[in-house]
């Protein structure tokens, strides 16, 4: 679905990710960890197509974004949902219109929209702050708010950034719950974490598989977690 | 042909689009004020360069190769003196024409100078000639035999006088050309600050909806439209109320001069309101696919 | 007093806190250049409404109660016309000074309406009286009289045209007046846009530097301080390009009557870059505290 | 040293604390915990006079904000550090700037301090990204750098937000590590977070007060930690 061959990026001239060489399969669950810094964000921003590759080849949903205009990477990233690990809204908005922003954008709202996003309110439990704006939200609340704004597309590929960071334990394992629910129903995560109890608690339900990176390379985590 | 139908498509309203982009309150009152207000001084600027081009042209143009006789009426008398006249212009090679005015004529062309009409009754009015010259026609050979055959008449040459008019009138027409860019121009630079104020308060926004997906277009065209709108308003506004100030000083004798002739001239001031709708428009997209083409 | 001492602390110089505020590029450079422009239009708003200023005191003070009687000399001849002339105006109540001009000042007073100064030469020049007239001279009398006794004469009243030429002067100075203040207010509008812009752009900057401790003057200060300096500067430059052209103007015939007379005049210009940098500072300084006041 | 004396607070018509009365004493570890929305963030708030109560009485080293104009405001902040969940820097400045900007801000900046701010930086692990400017940071280095930046003044009290959210176990001990280092140096800490881990070890250092949110109320909680 997502494919990585021998994928190098830095900043400048400072090199972060080298010699990236995988594959996101449909239906599969991942989760990326790392110190503090390794990368874990740069490399999430590659798969959402917010930076492109130094070099080294990649492609979306076997369409490589090179031959690509604005355009058709805006339509690209239609197919992923995206919860950053600083999410931003329309502070304008209520949290329900900043929800439904998605189908807007990509000109898909119809009316008949209106009960899924109600049922996606009480899904992520923000159904008593609908009409409340964004800067009038928690720091969990705008997670969780993310979250539901990232699924609403039906996404191909849903990708988080350290999505429980700002959630106690009981509310991360239900945010997980939910990723994992999506992930029954076919859908590929991606999920960037230091959280290694959340990844053991993953285990017990699917069958994750978790990278490392480690030294500017991505390896896969044994069994060790 | 693209150009214009992306203008049109960015033009077109979509209220869900629009409401993308939050309301922005006082600087979108302040970008119409001021396009009101440098609209109203285009007008005037306009109608002054319009106003100096037909004073030009009438001076210039109307007068090339004009000139008057003048003969105040003498013991003489007046038929014996037109005799005199009339022989002396038609034996002088390059007066092409020479036509004799009549009272009324006369009374028109002194009035200016005279104000008082009791005035030009009570007088016994001049002969007054207007002469048509050819370009090689020489004055000086007029006014040697003027002098000896017909000493009271007065020979005025209208080049010198009419000329510098023309001169004065064709270089307060630049100068209201040039106030009239200068005006285009803030307008211009007036709309990309508004423009990159609302864009630079709304840069979280445009950046979300990058990453939630949307085409460029989707983004630019509520701004666009925005300040497209704003700029027609404001300049709508400050058009009207120019032409009324205008319209109102026609009425009156002292600056009716200013005041458009003509439909062909009334209408050339809705190039103000357009032209601002036009940069505002440029302005804008410009600004917004600067900040849009240096995100992801 | 605390007012100015705080304008003066603010606009006084302080690098570190000018280095809080992010250099802001191209919007600094297009409000120095709207700001330039509009100072240029003031300029000969400003000159356009000192000249009407002249002419209309030209006009109406010097001509009130002024007229002229010009006498075509005939077959009579200068001496007998000159002396019944001199004696109806002195005969006539209401008249409290009757001038004759030299030849000198005939020919000076004509040239204007004739040009060609070679004709002048040639003609025998008419006998010109400047009069001055009490408030309750009656002109229909002297008409009158005129008639019957010298009806050669040519009886010039200025008090109509005068009158109008000093209405029309009034106008263009209170519509060249209204421009100066129009140009006034589209500068503050368009500093105040732009200063909206720099603050909107760095918005998380200034919440930063409150949650950090920083008063609200060490916040201002460096915005009022860039804006009012561009205001000053674009001014200047706009400014100091007017009185070029004037300047340059002044030496052609055409349109010096622009250019400013004596040396108040040329001064009063620096109104304009003063003015605009108080706009600019009032400005700046009401949309920062604007934006600050709604922090905690 | 901070004192809250039947302390209201909500938003609109909305309450989120209530009848909250509690004394920061000198030299005090406090911790604040409660799920997401509790109103956490909203007591920081209150705490380092982003907002000021709705009823009730909160003093300030013995001061009352009641009485201060916005200057006087900015005066007590300046005695306190504050870390952010979400926290921001200036982006035109570097590192070392940004870090050094609260010593510009109230006009203490000596060079005599540059010597400290660059300890400041090893101390939060980030002397190799000294020349930086934030955009370009992880945002576990954010954490950091804004811990680094919160006690530059020396502040007689260091208040923090989820400040371990973002970074890993590792780096998160460390950073509270930092925190009881400056506790012992006498100043006072208080920290909001969900991680009942980070304050189970804590406790293992510092005799620490934990504080629960619990139907608008601040209650402390018992030996149970
Ligand atoms: N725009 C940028 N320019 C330069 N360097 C950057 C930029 N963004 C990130 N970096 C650097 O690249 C490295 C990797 O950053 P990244 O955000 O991917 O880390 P991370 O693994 O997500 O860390 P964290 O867990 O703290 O979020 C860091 O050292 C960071 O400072
Ligand atoms: N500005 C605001 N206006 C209205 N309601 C607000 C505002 N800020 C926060 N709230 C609401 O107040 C409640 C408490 O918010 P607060 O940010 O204090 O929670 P928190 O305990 O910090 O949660 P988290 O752990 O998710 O950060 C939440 O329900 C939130 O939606
Ligand atoms: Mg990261
Ligand atoms: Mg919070």
């Amino acid at each position: 679905m997502i494919a990585f061959d021998n994928v190098d990026f830095g900043y400048g001239d400072q090199p972060i990710l080298a010699g990236v060489s995988l594959t996101l399969e449909p239906g599969g669950f991942y989760f990326l960890t790392g110190p503090s810094g390794a990368g874990k964000t740069t490399f999430l921003n590659l798969v959402t197509l917010a930076t492109l590759p130094k070099a080294g080849r990649a492609t979306f949903f076997g369409i490589d974004p090179a031959g690509e205009d604005r355009d058709g990477i805006a339509t690209l990233r239609q197919r992923m949902g995206m919860v950053h690990q600083n999410c931003q809204f329309l502070d304008h908005l209520t949290l329900r219109e900043n929800i439904a922003l998605p189908l807007e954008v990509s000109g898909r709202r119809r009316p008949e929209h209106d009960g899924d996003i109600s049922d996606l309110l009480a899904w992520v439990a923000l159904d008593h702050r609908a009409d409340a704006h964004p800067p009038e939200l928690s720091g969990g609340e705008r997670q969780r708010a993310a979250l539901a704004r990232a699924v609403i597309l039906s996404p191909e590929i849903l990708v988080a950034d350290e999505p429980t960071g700002n959630i106690d334990r009981e509310m991360g394992e239900k945010v997980l719950g939910l990723m994992v629910e999506l992930n029954r129903l076919g859908r590929t995560i991606l999920v960037a974490t230091h959280d290694l109890d959340l990844i053991r608690t993953a285990k017990r339900d699917v069958s994750a598989r978790v990278m490392r990176i480690n030294d500017r390379r991505i390896e896969l985590a044994g069994a060790e977690l | 042909m693209k150009a214009l139908a992306s203008a049109l498509s960015l033009l077109r309203g979509d209220p869900k689009a629009d409401a993308v982009v939050p309301p922005s309150g006082a600087t979108g009152h302040l970008t119409a004020l001021a396009t009101a207000a440098l609209a109203f001084l285009t007008v005037f600027a306009l109608a002054a360069s319009l106003a100096a081009d037909r004073a030009a042209a009438r001076w210039s143009g109307a007068l090339q190769g004009q000139s008057t006789l003048e003969v105040p009426i003498t013991a003489e008398g007046r038929e014996a003196q037109a005799a005199r006249a009339e022989r002396i212009l038609s034996q002088t090679p390059g007066i092409t024409r020479a036509e004799q005015l009549d009272a009324e004529q006369t009374r028109a062309l002194l009035s200016p100078w005279i104000g008082d009409p009791s005035v030009l009754e009570a007088i016994d009015l001049p002969l007054i000639f207007a002469l048509r010259e050819a370009p090689d026609f020489d004055p000086a050979g007029l006014t040697q035999r003027l002098r000896g055959e017909l000493p009271e008449a007065i020979y005025h040459r209208h080049e010198a006088w009419s000329g510098r008019i023309a001169r004065t009138a064709g270089q307060v027409q630049w100068l209201a050309f040039t106030f009239v860019a200068i005006c285009f121009g803030v307008t211009a630079v007036v709309v990309t600050l508004a423009a990159r104020a609302a864009l630079a308060m709304h840069a979280r926004v445009i950046e979300t909806l990058r990453v939630i997906g949307a085409r460029d277009t989707y983004v630019a065209r509520a701004f666009v439209r925005r300040f497209t709108l704003r700029g027609l308003t404001g300049a709508l506004i400050g058009t009207a109320l120019g032409l009324a100030v205008l319209a109102a000083l026609s009425n009156g004798p002292e600056l009716s001069a200013l005041s458009p002739h003509g439909f062909g001239e009334w209408v050339l001031f809705a190039i103000i309101p357009l032209l601002s709708a036009i940069l505002s428009f440029a302005a804008t997209r410009r600004a917004a696919f600067h900040v849009l083409t240096r995100l992801a």
